[in-house]
């Protein structure tokens, strides 16, 4: 196992650490007991603003702690690595940046996270918190059927904080906060595919093994298999392999207008984003749908794994607005 | 001989012990149909609760597995810290105020910890879960209460009852937790919380054979 | 060979459609002949305003061409895979942002980049441009003596560029402009390392192999081994090994204020460089040297590789202010 | 007989036959000493090359050699690029006009080369680069010439001293280019750039054999 770590056990507190160090004026890391951290916006609690709070398993770095500041999170739980966190960190994440207008548990469907975020929403609730919650489910390479635990929470996490945020910060009530992250949601569709498996720290070997000539399509962001392995393919089938089903999910018609989020997996450097985005455009063009707004890079991640994931949502003038809307985190700014 | 305080104590370090010694293959179990990490948060839980347990050790069975619980629910993560945490509330709550568990008590207990598992995880038997293993343990071990098999026999069978509905997780499509996104991927493996559950009545029936 | 490409002739060119796709707002690229390509500003050239070009071989990405926009280069030349681009692509990019008031070409001090951007300088010269250059060589990893091509240009570059952007937005004069860059690059110096190899598109295999147990001491970005190799080591021994270099070497005192950078080489996960700042920020704290600003990120990376670089700029009133000038680029946005 | 218009550009295509078949050799000699790629950037510069030379082919030898040197200057890249790029242009002043070679021209004309590419690389004999092999390869034309050994014998020996500089780059210590930077780690390897001009000069002696 190769990797820039002092030890499986202290790879997230000493991360933890070093966002405190570099980013002081940004956040504070708080200690919620011996084996928990949260992340805290410097400024928490924002009087009168809804609280914004999201968590999951680490690993997926900059996603949730990169997102805490100004016009986006609150505060963020990160579990052990790909461990959704414990109902402590999210109660006491919700009772540092509860501002008394309530908070806004951002949760992505996964068993372990909704079920833990319940919990802590149950024991908020109880201590006199308003709480209301958004389950993210936009992964289009699982059915939402009975038969499964429901569609995954994947890329339109990220880009559901920041929007949400933008409104969050203007005032806007619990109510209001959480109809637009739920429009969010709607509005959003994800799809992913790794070419490497990834390792984690307290595992010490690769979650998966990947023969050199196959791909997985269809993958998670917890170094899962996918639905299907596949050979490997040119960008240009592989993006097409991404991009259609999330369409025909989503519906998009000629004359409408995205933006696209082309996501790495934390392995996959930039230039091969860019090649993957070249062929998202190609593909949105030739359906007559217009890329208004993007994001490139790799913001909700699989530790090391190579892969990419695309993400397309739907924009209408109020999901734009607040997406142009300042922000000031460690890992998306503007505006500020 | 009825479980008491002690046994209990034993029972809870044995499953320390246990699951510690399969923290790889959980963990591995974990990895073509999960995510590679039910063994590392069962142990990092029952490390927790090996610690919390010396502040318990005189008291009735039901603060023991409460603080079990509680422990669970606040180290583990994932999915299996608030099922296994709430079976084990669940479980304190059946076992409240005891010094003692009988039979029927066990069964009583089982029973509780079952429910709270399907309902916090809206889970039915045949869903490739931990609901698996715990259904048919619980069968087995009221069938032994009413044939009057004995505990010793009851825990047996219960374990013994685990262990084959693990086994038949292989075969089933998961429609609950991590393992359903894979589809019809899913089959052929054996379900790592099945597995644990397993553990844990296998260390129980073993604590008090 | 695991890449999201469509070929390895055509990966440049397409990871350069996807930032036309993608950024038209901030970037247009500009086809200097049938194999070659440059990345200019939106609006270039800005009448009046010193021109900032930058170029090198591709697989570095997001620099140099995702530092192209306001407050940060004019214009990049991206070269094939590793290798130097060409002194067409940088007279034409000269041409390309030339306001008036003359043009700078930041160059990274290798072999290939300074002769082909010293033949471009005195083309461009011949037209009645004037150019004056700045070679960064920032890599104490490297002996800057007469047994050497001289020290590799490196993590100071990314910082240059910003910095003298900000001074050229101004419409500070060439002489002005070149002066703060060599400010910069003497108050910069940087070190990398590597975990694994990484595998130019065009060879199709790794370029150098590394044992499992591993890693090179000293890199420079162009997956060349290091100084040495040595067996693998905590992130805070690793951090050590590049950081006493730089500090000994910018002879850091007790009281000075830096902004540190750490740089991922590509393949590596933001959660273990934040676990090298965290150690990097308790060797600083041990010497009394402030982290007044920060960058933490993959933003001189060489394609894949799995590997870290620490970059410390000394701070002073000056350099802080450009620093915190706004820009607006694919790479990097803040202020606006 | 002396070297043609025809000649040259028989020898410019060799050389892109040649450089084509080195691709991988000349890439896998780049990878321990540089960056694994100057096998692919020759490549790439005598394709080009090779496209262009339809449009001098009826030119004088120095027309030729001018498209060639632009050529490489504009396609080729990395440090290379400029290097033969400027020694195929210094080739071409040295035979302006000229549509024939006699042995003093090849001399004077791989002389004017070597200059171009110590003057572009600021370079010297024993530094480990392409240096290293047209250094010997002119001092055995040289006296080749004095010798009167005539043309295909003088341009076989010139070959012949640049293989010979070129496997004495690899006891070399580098001291210019990336290999430079490897410090004592560059010894024990032979010089990519180096071989190439073998190759190039190989070429020649082998077109007019
Ligand atoms: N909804 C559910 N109901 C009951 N058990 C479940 C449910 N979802 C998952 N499980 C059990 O949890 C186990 C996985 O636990 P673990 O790996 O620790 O958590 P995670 O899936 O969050 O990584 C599965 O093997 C399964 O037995
Ligand atoms: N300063 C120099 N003078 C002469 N030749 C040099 C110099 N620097 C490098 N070279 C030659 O260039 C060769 C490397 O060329 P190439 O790999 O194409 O370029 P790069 O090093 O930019 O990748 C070296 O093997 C060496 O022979
Ligand atoms: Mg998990
Ligand atoms: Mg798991
Ligand atoms: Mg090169
Ligand atoms: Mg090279």
């Amino acid at each position: 196992m190769k990797k820039l770590i002092n030890s499986p056990e202290s790879v997230v507190s000493d991360a933890l650490a070093g966002m405190q160090a570099l980013h002081p004026e940004l956040l504070r890391v708080v200690r919620v007991d011996a084996d928990n951290q949260i992340i805290v916006r410097a400024d928490a609690p924002v009087r009168g603003k809804v609280g914004l709070i999201s968590g999951g398993g680490s690993g997926h770095e900059p996603m949730h702690g990169g997102f805490v500041g100004y016009g986006m999170l609150d505060a963020a739980c990160p579990g052990a690595v790909f461990t959704s966190p414990v109902p402590d960190q999210m109660l006491a994440a919700t009772k540092a940046v509860d501002g008394g207008a309530g908070v806004l548990h951002i949760v992505k469907n996964y068993t372990g996270d909704v079920l833990n975020f319940e919990m802590a929403a149950e024991l908020a609730e109880a201590e006199g918190i308003q709480v209301a919650s958004i389950v993210t489910n936009d992964d289009v390479a699982v059915q939402d059927s009975l038969y499964t635990a429901g569609r995954r929470g994947v890329g339109v996490t990220v880009l559901l904080e920041k929007i949400v945020g933008g409104l969050a910060e203007g005032g806007a009530s619990l109510a209001h906060v959480a109809d637009l992250a739920r429009k969010v949601n709607d509005h959003g569709r994800s799809m992913g595919m790794a070419l490497t498996s990834c390792t984690v720290p307290a595992a010490g070997k690769p979650t998966f093994e990947l023969p050199d000539d196959e791909m997985e399509i269809g993958i998670g962001i917890h170094g899962e298999p996918g639905r299907r392995r596949v050979k490997l393919a040119h960008a240009s089938e592989v993006t097409e392999m991404l991009a259609t089903p999330i369409i025909e999910d989503l519906g998009l018609k000629a004359g409408e207008r995205v933006l696209a989020f082309v996501n790495g997996m934390g392995g996959t450097p930039l230039i091969e984003l860019y090649v993957v985005a070249s062929e998202l455009a190609k593909i949105l063009k030739s359906r007559d749908v217009t890329i208004a707004r993007s994001l490139v890079g790799s913001y909700i991640t699989s530790l090391e794994m190579a892969g990419c994931s695309i993400t397309l949502l739907r924009l209408d003038d109020e999901l734009t607005r607040y997406w142009d809307a300042p922000v000031h985190t460690p890992a998306l700014r503007w505006g500020m | 001989m009825p479980i008491t305080p002690e046994d209990t104590v034993r029972w809870i370090r044995r499953i320390a012990v246990v699951l510690h010694e399969n923290r790889e293959y959980l963990t591995q179990l974990d990895s073509p149909i999960g995510d590679g990490d039910h063994g590392i948060n069962m142990d990092r839980g029952f490390k927790a609760v090996i610690d919390k347990l010396p502040t318990v050790a005189n008291m009735d069975i039901g603060s023991i597995l409460k603080t079990v619980g509680t422990t669970l629910v606040s180290t583990v993560g994932g999915a299996s810290g608030p099922l296994y945490g709430t079976a084990f509330l669940r479980a304190s709550m059946a076992t409240s105020g005891k010094h003692e568990l009988y039979e029927a008590d066990v069964v009583h207990m089982l029973e509780a910890a079952l429910e709270g598992v399907k309902a916090r995880g809206k889970a039915q038997p045949g869903e490739k879960t931990m609901v698996d293993a715990l259904t048919p343990a619980l069968a087995a071990m009221k069938e032994a209460e009413q044939q009057n098999a004995g505990l010793a026999r009851l825990l047996r069978r219960g374990s013994d009852a685990a262990e084959a509905g693990m086994k038949a997780t292989i075969p089933l499509l998961a429609t609950k937790g991590r393992a359903s996104y894979l589809g019809e991927r899913s089959v052929g493996h054996q379900d790592p919380g099945a597995t644990s559950s397993w553990l844990m009545l296998k260390a129980l029936a073993d604590t008090c054979a």
